[in-house]
């Protein structure tokens, strides 16, 4: 997210506003929806993943999230930059959690801003699609009788 | 400077460690991750994924002195 | 959004969570898109359209939005029930907003849970598309040196 | 019971008003319109699209004391 502060003489200010964030406080959905809504866009989309409270029937008490914390904001912010290369939007955000997480919390939420929504649905699609498969983070599932590593992306 | 391994989640279980210092010595990525499944054998029961200095590892690298491996299974976050 | 109270002798509650609405107050994004969560799923797909500063170079100072409410309603609704048989979704809420709106304030927010992510994107892509084709409400573009109600879809 | 004339918008603005009473004359929805327009000639500038109670109109439908049409341009909500 490099800011240009200043090119020749004249000093511009170009305010970068994609962020990437892992925290381990309870994500603000709406808020990282508006967080960025730069004047020429009519449209964000947000993708917002939770914690599912039964997968294959069987019941997750809570989930814990671990990451590989300086790689995982490296892949998001390749994945911030290939986006916009590639789909004409403005602005990004990906918010993921870590630690425990509770039954329907949220655990990561992808925002796209865009001057037509189409374009904001395919980088919002293709943005979880790649941190699934790339961003160095793990899921635990606890269960009533057990615990588990999730090896891969099930979801 | 060692080379520094680090592990997390479920190799971090199975190795029983989260973090390995080995020598200095010059060393392909495969013989580096033999060495370390010989002294941690439970790993051998995952898909290993790997990165050197946080960038997902293609192939079989060299790692050098002061190099920063890390030893994972695929990605589950999302 | 039939509530189904009795079948037989058993008293079984179905809470259905859809939701459609029309309001002149602020929209509250996250809320939307957390206000139905079903334990079977994992993503929430949430489409924000807002006030645009400059629209073909020219500068909107505020919207009006009118609709002609009841039939609004119902078109909503039928949307709801369409996504609903096409797309492998649980919960869809639309929420849109009437009267003076502000630059970057919300219009519209329609979100989809879906066990599977695709399935939210693709009826969300879908739904606000159809709304912005059929839902009987109209835009009033106000300028420095004028205003302009917009008719048909220029988004 | 008379029928009932809606407008909204770009059409109330034309037609200077909201809404509009006629009698209760079975009637059909092209009859009604051009009477209409007729009266407000200023709806003739608009592209115009038509509800009858409450329900998208799609052809020539006939109208029946008691119903409500409504005259409006293309939508542009959301």
């Amino acid at each position: 997210m490099p800011i240009i502060l200043a090119e020749l003489d004249r000093l511009i200010v170009k305010p970068t506003v994609d962020f990437c964030e892992l925290t381990s406080l309870p994500i603000d959905i709406g808020g990282a929806a508006r967080r960025a809504v730069p004047p020429e866009c009519g449209a964000t989309v947000t993708l917002d993943g939770y914690v599912r409270q039964f997968t294959n029937g069987r019941e997750t008490l809570y989930l814990e999230y671990e990451a590989y914390e300086p790689m995982a904001f490296k892949e998001m912010q390749k994945l911030i930059d290939h986006a916009k290369r590639e789909f004409e939007v403005s602005t990004i955000g990906i918010v993921h959690r870590l630690g425990r997480l509770e039954i329907g919390e949220t655990s990561v939420v992808i925002s796209v801003a865009a001057p037509h929504r189409k374009a904001a649905f395919a980088a919002c699609e293709w943005l979880i699609t790649e941190l699934k498969r790339t961003v160095p983070i793990w899921k635990k599932e606890v269960y009533a009788d057990g615990e588990q590593w999730i090896e891969g992306d099930h979801a | 400077m060692p080379i520094q391994v680090l592990f997390f989640g479920a190799t971090a279980d199975a190795a029983g460690r989260r973090q390995l210092n080995l020598g200095t010595e010059t060393v392909t990525l495969t013989t580096l991750v033999a060495s370390v499944i010989r002294e941690h054998p439970k790993l051998a029961q995952h898909k290993l994924q790997f990165a050197i200095n946080q960038e997902h590892a293609a192939g079989d690298e060299t790692i050098r002195d002061g190099d920063e491996v890390a030893i994972f299974t695929p990605v589950s976050g999302g």
